[in-house]
């Protein structure tokens, strides 16, 4: 497939620090550097080297030239998308989200029933009046394991009484994948969709529970006026403002894997270190890669619904083993795709990988 | 006295099972059954039926379905108008039937799974199985219906004291399409997607070498194995083998998942097959919500067991 | 009032798309014009012939001349008037080939265009009165900002030169960043030596007063009379008057926190290259020690606003990699680079030399430094193998590139000279007048202006001192006749022109109730014209008449 | 002229330009041979706050389709805020514009010495925009 | 190579809970979202890919509610040349009158095609009927459930049909003609939003529907609808393993793939 080429590619001095920092380069085929030095000519590239890269943004958060190279591959996918070569699995996952709007193409009208789990009454968004949106990720809505995310919070939250609200079965996906994946016609109305229910149930702030949700109602949604936020600075404001109060200790050898949306991404690095910290006995330890060099789990960007064509080890696996020697005992997540990539790992070698909202349910008072 | 005709399900030389089911849909609204048969040796109990009629035809032209209103049309011009008539809903059952039911414009009903005898009414899923559609005749004339296999059988219990056997010449064939024989399935590369029986395998087969006693049983069943993510991720078994929604998504006959626990993922990825069966050692393992049947053991132990009942067979 | 129209062709430069005999012959009908004439090169002896004669002929007593952009030949002319026999300021310049016969194709269009372009130029010249430059005395002195190698070295020139010098320093020692380097290339010396042997030759002249701990809290005045006020030790305040200054705040090494991705701060194996250069023998390394130096660290990288290339810190890698290899010659080092940008002179023999002595080379910005327990792994890519690697270091070594000062930002407003987008001071004309600010009597030296290696920030230094000097050394400056005037009678005294001021040049007679204009303080800008609203305030040169008038000339139907 | 509907080939455009930014900018436009239609005329300012907004005023009544006022980026300006009084003195004034319909007529600019490029770039869409508008 | 489709847009039940309402006299779709036929895609993905082979064009045809224009702009953004849409609002439940409409319509019209291409079946009714009615009322040959085109002539077609228990055979038939498209036959291609979006600017005809509805009745009376009766959770076979080994036997024999 031959791809037009974005304005920034031609000032890409080539310098590497992209494909240096790629999670994916050097192990698979993937190249970020050589795709855009490619791409500056037109030249070819192999369409199933642009489905390795899992959105992490490492590349575009370090390049020296703001040349935003994921961007570029996002771009090229998006001349895949539209010429339709793209393969069954991701096909299906932009077909069901534009038919359900989630890329499970799970019924729309059960996208809230983790509600019935949480045990609290949770009033949709017209029946509030703080207008605050607790808003969930397709994963969260529709993955069983994954439910108990919105459960804790719409707990910590009710127990706590802070209002909020849900939208229900007209939730809608956020677009944040579908984006990467190069579907833009489907993200610009997903995006719509969202913004009419933001506008019509005049919500002020979103709650977001996974971090490439609130990526791109920050930055891509362009609503200067909406507050965005993830949960853990929400509890993190709850434990520092004695709203919520930890009474019991977690005996535990603990390290925290940061998500590349809510950490390198965003920049959001220390409430969940703060709220993991605040608990008595927990001992928290660092991998080697954290923070800004933290591992991408492999679960975004369109890969979570794409098998790439050669076998590697996973990120998931290197980070498992490493926690392993570290000795730790549960690693802790506060994005669900890194839920579901970590425990499918860690399972083996006994190691525990939980929400940061678990933990802190298990400590209240 | 009106009759069903039932147009034979023959296939290769075999008299199709599936024909019981034609039987006993005659007998439960007690009308004669004719059958309709071609040329051949079939293994066959004639007693079944009121009248055989044998087709002097091959049996590549009898599913000719091209051929089959003349044939009907012969069939009536001899032994009066059949009040239906019925094929089985196998693939050659509704590309016959549809084309019969076109050529003489007349009702036709497919795939019917049940029906109220009292009220003369039909039942048939739509909707994949979501729900049932109460159909009713309103035509003076016959009608055409196909019935799914497995839902009369049981009450092709009733033999006729006689039957009578009619030999018939063929109609003029059709020459605008002509059968040009069977494909021999190249032994191509693995296409689960196409499979239509799956054992599936998940972490809880353990070790590499456990794999060969999997790939022994699915050659014993003729079933084609599959994975989950973490098998694949180990490289035990080709990365085509992945069900799941990062791999393939399946619809086989038969899912048998053997130590899979049931990771969303994989879920998303065959939860529309036909009939799910699960083998796990825990019995909370969420695969069991999904499963139609459910086996609380030992993945190892039900394969062991399995291939030394099949071996013994 | 007798006009003179002169039409250049500029070669075919402007006749190609301009029908230059059409407009003179337009512009003989107009009254008032008594002579409108074209010719190849206006700007040519004969060319200039024709002009002078005309004046002298007719008794012209304003001159239109239509030709190149006015910023081209602008004294040339000015002096012809004045040999002539005419106010230079009753010159009017209108650029027909920049603005007009460059931009567009069609003859016609241009033509017309050309027409109206001249005619707002004769519609205003009208206003034009024949100013005289004004003379002021100054005072031999300056003041020298930043007491690092630059500053030194202009203060050192200046006092020579008998010029009254003070010099302020923020911290409490002169010498800057250069006074920490081991070993300054290529002179093989010390940086030390080098500071040391300025500050001693300031310390003994009678003529140079140095503040340390010193800043800047006021300057005000104008070229040749400056006020200033400083506070020196942290508390003692100091007002002097100078003639001019020199800006020699110098820069700041970039901080390494802000690349996390390099582990700088997270371990004491990553280290950066001045901090290397200071105490090398404070490290301990195996005896075989591995050492990767990082390039370009906070330089060339538009993600953190430093865009720019640092200049000196592919020298310093190379000279810290021979540092090493010195210290330990079975040292493995390997520099990680984007481009190696060996600038000064000698500098691509040093970078062959450093490869010759066993120094490696690998293109590829490093990603990563992880900081592990048996080593510090770097991953990265090598561009040119278009390889990822991972390997292990025993040191990490960050070449880090210059940043701005961060103090620039206060002084910018002090001094009313801009600052460019990194922060670093705007030069007047980056090849024209690389030391002079757009400020009169304010200049610029070292590495306040961007990155410059230690030669090249003398040598700034001298040539900013030697330009300052020129200017000082006359005793008597010019000024730009185009200032602020106030109509007094007009004045309401509303003083809304003085609170837009941003020269301060604008002053209140309480006793009159009415504004008046320092003169020489004002620089020109013309806000008070416009902000006044009973038309009081003209700005001289531009003023009301002079632009509406243009405004006529250039929407005139023909 | 006539009459709001009537079409008009040619569109008058003036700019007052800093002479220490956009002044500059449409100096090298020139000089790179960067074309721009002929109706856009500047007339060089000191800075831009010298604009008057009698100025602008002036050049509409006498026929001007729009005016474009270009100085220095924010920050940039040589007399330190000068462009600031700018910014808010053309915004009041566009206020203004906007109430009688004239939106697009009057344009603000940061154009710096060296984005001769821009410059061409901002005048050829004014040109073509109010070029639109005739039609 | 002209090839005419018709496709359908279904409502998307797989994913739901249907319900029946007005004691089982209806069916509430309303809910659902809306999509086009899954057999029908590879049908209108087969023409495309056909005619992108031999040349001519495709026609996409759909007879439904004046929604059922998305399947025609999908069908146009997938490669089709125009869209007709035989616009009736109710549903036509009987796949005879279906057939009889679109026969109606095609000799009303004239179309002229050397193929039709439906899908096997659809997702809703499930009748599987329509291709062979039509074929046989147009009295063209038909096939019925093909995987493969083999061959493609100027009076013939080569394809191959999946017949049960992994076999297939090939057939040769005349043209015109009808197939009825299988999934799997192909991978239908990915239909962007934009590319729906740029179909939309294809113009599409609307029909009147109820013009080809003279002298149609219904011979089939639709009485009420049913669940079927529920399924339960995984039904445990002994917890025996030789026991349950021989049931999960049983089991696969009754389901027909092992013998």
């Amino acid at each position: 497939m031959e791809f037009t080429n974005t304005t920034k590619v031609f000032t890409c001095i080539q310098c590497g620090k992209c494909t240096g920092g790629c999670p994916e380069s050097g192990r698979t085929p993937l190249n970020v550097r050589l795709i855009v030095r490619k791409n500056q000519f037109g030249a070819q590239v192999k369409n199933s080297h642009l489905w390795y890269c899992t959105s992490c943004g490492t590349c575009t958060v370090r390049c020296p030239r703001d040349v935003k190279p994921s961007e570029v591959i996002f771009d090229m996918r998006s001349t895949l998308v539209e010429s339709g070569d793209i393969s069954t699995s991701i096909q299906k996952a932009l077909e069901n989200t534009f038919l359900q709007k989630n890329p499970w193409g799970r019924a729309r009208s059960k996208r809230a029933e983790w509600a019935e789990k949480s045990g609290v009454a949770i009033k949709h968004i017209s029946d509030t009046l703080e207008k605050r949106l607790l808003l969930s990720c397709c994963v969260h809505a529709y993955d069983p394991r994954c439910h108990v995310i919105p459960v804790n919070i719409s707990k910590l939250l009710t127990y706590s009484g802070i209002e909020f609200g849900i939208l229900g079965e007209e939730e809608c996906c956020c677009g944040n994948e579908i984006r990467r994946i190069g579907e833009k016609g489907l993200f610009e109305e997903l995006r719509e969709e969202n913004i009419s229910n933001f506008n019509r149930y005049d919500v002020r702030e979103i709650l977001t529970l996974s971090p490439h949700c609130m990526n791109t109602l920050k930055k891509e949604y362009n609503l200067p006026k909406l507050k965005v936020y993830h949960y853990t600075q929400l509890l993190w404001d709850m434990i520092r403002e004695g709203v919520v109060k930890i009474g019991k200790d977690y005996k535990k050898r603990v390290a925290y894997h940061d998500p590349c949306f809510l950490g390198k991404q965003n920049g959001i690095f220390e409430e969940p270190r703060y709220i993991l910290k605040s608990i008595e006995g927990l001992e928290l330890l660092e991998f080697s890669r954290s923070r800004e060099n933290s591992l991408c789990c492999e679960g975004g960007g369109g890969r979570m619904f794409y098998e790439v064509e050669v076998q590697y080890e996973r990120n998931a696996k290197i980070r498992v083993e490493e926690a392993y020697e570290l000795g730790v005992q549960t690693i802790v997540v506060s994005c669900p795709f890194c839920l579901m990539t970590l425990e499918e790992q860690a399972v083996e070698k006994g190691i525990e990988v939980k929400d940061i909202s678990e933990i802190l349910v298990e400590v209240l008072e | 006295m009106s009759y069903g005709l039932i147009v034979a399900d023959v296939r290769k030389g075999t008299f199709d099972e599936r024909n019981l089911d034609l039987i006993g849909f005659c007998n439960i609204l007690e009308v004669d059954a004719y059958i309709l048969l071609p040329k051949g040796d079939y293994d066959v109990d004639l007693s079944y039926f009121k009248r055989v009629i044998r087709l002097n035809m091959e049996e590549a032209d009898f599913l000719n379905p091209l051929n089959i209103g003349a044939i009907v049309e012969k069939t009536i011009e001899k032994f009066g108008r059949p009040s239906i008539i019925i094929f089985s809903s196998s693939s050659s059952g509704m590309e016959m039937a549809s084309y019969l039911a076109g050529y003489f414009n007349v009702p036709i009903i497919t795939d019917i799974n049940g029906l109220s005898k009292e009220e003369k009414v039909f039942f048939k899923s739509c909707y994949s199985e979501k729900v049932y559609a109460h159909l009713r005749l309103k035509n003076e004339g016959f009608s055409v219906l196909t019935i799914r296999s497995g839902s009369f059988k049981q009450h092709a219990n009733k033999k006729c004291e006689v039957t009578e056997t009619e030999e018939m010449d063929p109609p003029t064939l059709s020459e605008k399409r002509s059968f040009l024989g069977y494909v021999e399935e190249e032994k191509q590369e693995i296409d689960i997607t196409k499979a239509n029986f799956l054992i599936s395998i998940g972490r809880g087969v353990g070790k590499k070498e456990e794999i060969a006693g999997y790939e022994e049983l699915a050659t014993l069943l003729k079933a084609t194995l599959s994975a989950s993510r973490p098998v694949i991720d180990k490289q035990w078994l080709p990365k085509e083998r992945q069900v799941g929604t990062s791999g393939k998504t399946v619809k086989p006959k038969v899912y048998l998942a053997m130590g899979i626990s049931g990771a969303f993922q994989h879920i998303a990825g065959m939860k529309d097959s036909e009939c799910i069966i699960a083998v796990n050692k825990d019995p909370e393992a969420p695969i069991f919500q999904y499963a139609h049947y459910g086996i609380i053991g030992d993945m190892h132990k039900v394969r062991d067991k399995l291939k030394e009942l099949l071996k013994g067979l | 009032m007798k006009t003179g129209i002169f039409i250049c062709h500029c070669g075919h430069n402007i006749k190609h798309t301009v029908d230059v005999k059409e407009l003179s012959e337009y512009f003989k009908e107009i009254p008032n014009v008594y002579v409108a004439t074209d010719y190849a090169f206006v700007c040519s002896e004969p060319g200039q012939e024709i002009i002078k004669e005309s004046i002298e002929k007719f008794e012209l007593d304003r001159v239109i001349i239509a030709s190149c952009t006015p910023s081209l030949h602008g004294e040339l002319f000015k002096d012809l008037l004045k040999k002539s026999g005419l106010n230079p300021f009753l010159l009017r310049r209108v650029s027909i080939r920049e603005h007009c016969s460059w931009t567009g194709d069609d003859l016609k269009k241009n033509t017309e265009k050309a027409k109206k372009l001249i005619l707002a130029g004769l519609f205003s010249v009208v206003h034009n009165l024949p100013f005289e430059e004004k003379v002021v005395e100054v005072d031999k002195s300056a003041l020298v900002i930043g007491g690092g190698i630059s500053g030194l070295s202009a203060a050192c020139f200046l006092s020579k030169m008998g010029i009254r010098v003070y010099l302020i320093e923020k911290e409490k020692e002169l010498g800057g960043h250069v006074k920490r380097l081991n070993n300054v290339w290529p002179y093989e010396k010390t940086g030390k030596e080098i500071v040391e042997s300025l500050v001693s030759e300031l310390v003994k002249a009678d003529n140079v007063q140095i503040y340390t701990g010193a800043r800047l809290e006021l300057l005000e005045g104008y070229f040749g009379n400056y006020n200033v006020k400083i506070t020196a030790d942290g508390e003692r305040e100091m007002n002097f008057k100078v003639g001019g200054v020199i800006v020699a705040t110098g820069f700041e090494p970039f901080d390494p926190y802000l690349k996390p991705e390099l582990g700088y701060g997270r371990d004491r194996r990553i280290v950066t290259t001045l901090e290397i250069e200071e105490k090398l023998n404070e490290v301990v390394l195996p005896e075989k020690p591995r050492v990767a130096i990082l390039h370009c660290v906070g330089s060339r990288d538009e993600t953190l606003g430093k865009s720019y290339c640092s200049r000196i810190c592919c020298i310093n890698a190379l000279k810290v990699a021979r540092m090493i290899k010195e210290g330990y010659e079975n040292a493995y080092i390997e520099c990680f680079y984007m481009d190696v940008r060996a600038h000064p002179k000698g500098g691509e023999e040093f970078y062959e030399e450093t490869q010759v002595k066993g120094v490696f080379f690998t293109r590829g910005n490093v990603a990563e430094v992880v900081p592990l327990s048996r080593c510090v792994l770097i991953r990265g890519e090598d561009t040119l193998l278009g390889e990822v690697f991972e390997k292990e270091f025993d040191l990490v070594v960050l070449s880090i590139g210059m940043s701005s000062q961060s103090e620039n930002k206060r002084l910018s407003q002090l001094l009313k000279v801009s600052l460019d987008k990194d922060g670093f001071f705007m030069e007047a004309h980056i090849k024209l007048r690389p030391f002079d600010t757009a400020v009169k009597g304010i200049f610029i030296a070292g590495c306040c202006s961007g990155p410059k290696d230690v030669e090249e920030s003398i040598n700034h230094g001298k040539a900013s001192a030697l330009k300052l000097f020129g200017m000082l050394n006359k005793g008597y400056a010019y000024v730009e006749p185009f200032v602020a005037d106030v109509t007094e009678k007009r004045c309401s005294g509303c003083r809304m022109c003085e609170s837009v001021c941003v020269a301060n040049a604008i002053k209140y007679d309480a006793r009159k109730r009415v504004v008046k204009v320092e003169e020489a303080q004002c620089m020109g800008c013309g806000l008070c014209n416009a902000t006044c609203p009973s038309s009081a305030v003209t700005l001289l040169g531009y003023s009301d008449m002079i632009l509406m008038d243009e405004i006529s000339g250039l929407l005139a139907r023909l | 002229m006539e009459k709001g509907f009537e079409i008009k080939d040619d569109v008058n455009i003036v700019g007052f330009t800093c002479s220490y930014c956009a002044f500059k900018a449409s100096e090298m436009a020139g000089s790179l041979r960067l074309k721009y239609p002929e109706g856009v005329k500047v007339i060089q300012v000191p800075c831009s706050s010298r604009v008057d907004p009698a100025f602008v005023i002036k050049a509409i009544f006498e026929g001007a389709d729009g005016v474009f006022v270009a100085g220095c980026h924010p920050g940039d300006c040589h007399f330190i805020k000068g462009n600031y009084f700018t910014r808010r003195r053309i915004y009041a004034l566009k206020e203004m514009f906007e109430a009688f319909s004239m939106k697009g007529r009057l344009k603000l600019f940061w154009i710096s010495a060296a984005e001769a490029r821009k410059f061409v770039e901002k005048v050829t869409e004014m040109y073509n925009h109010l070029k639109e508008g005739k039609k | 190579m002209n090839i005419v489709v018709f496709t359908k847009r279904v409502a998307a039940a797989q994913e739901e809970e249907l319900k029946i309402v007005r004691d089982g006299e209806d069916l509430d779709i309303s809910k659902l979202p809306f999509k086009v036929n899954d057999w029908d895609n590879y049908a209108v993905e087969e023409a495309v890919k056909t005619v992108e082979k031999f040349g001519g064009q495709v026609t996409a045809i759909s007879l439904g509610d004046k929604e059922s224009d998305e399947v025609l702009r999908r069908s146009i953004a997938m490669g089709a040349k125009e869209g007709l849409l035989i616009r009736k609002d109710d549903p036509i439940f009987d796949p005879a009158v279906r057939a009889n409409v679109a026969f109606n319509f095609i000799k009303k019209h004239n179309i002229v095609f050397d193929a039709i291409f439906t899908g096997v079946q659809a997702e809703d009714d499930q009748f599987g009927v329509f291709g062979g009615y039509l074929a046989a009322l147009l009295k063209i040959p038909f096939a019925s459930m093909v995987i493969g085109i083999d061959e493609w002539k100027t009076d013939h077609v080569v394809v191959k049909r999946e017949l049960e228990g992994g076999m297939s055979e090939r057939v040769r038939i005349g043209i015109p003609c009808v197939l009825s498209i299988q999934t799997g036959i192909n991978e239908p291609r990915y239909v962007s939003i934009m590319g729906i979006r740029k179909a939309s600017q294809v113009e599409r005809k609307v029909f009147d529907g109820s013009e080809y509805m003279e002298n149609i009745r219904s011979s089939i009376e639709l009485l009420r609808w049913s669940y079927p009766p529920k399924k339960e959770g995984a039904k445990l076979l002994s917890a025996d393993i030789d026991s349950a080994c021989r049931e999960l036997l049983e089991i696969l024999k009754e389901k027909g793939v092992y013998q």
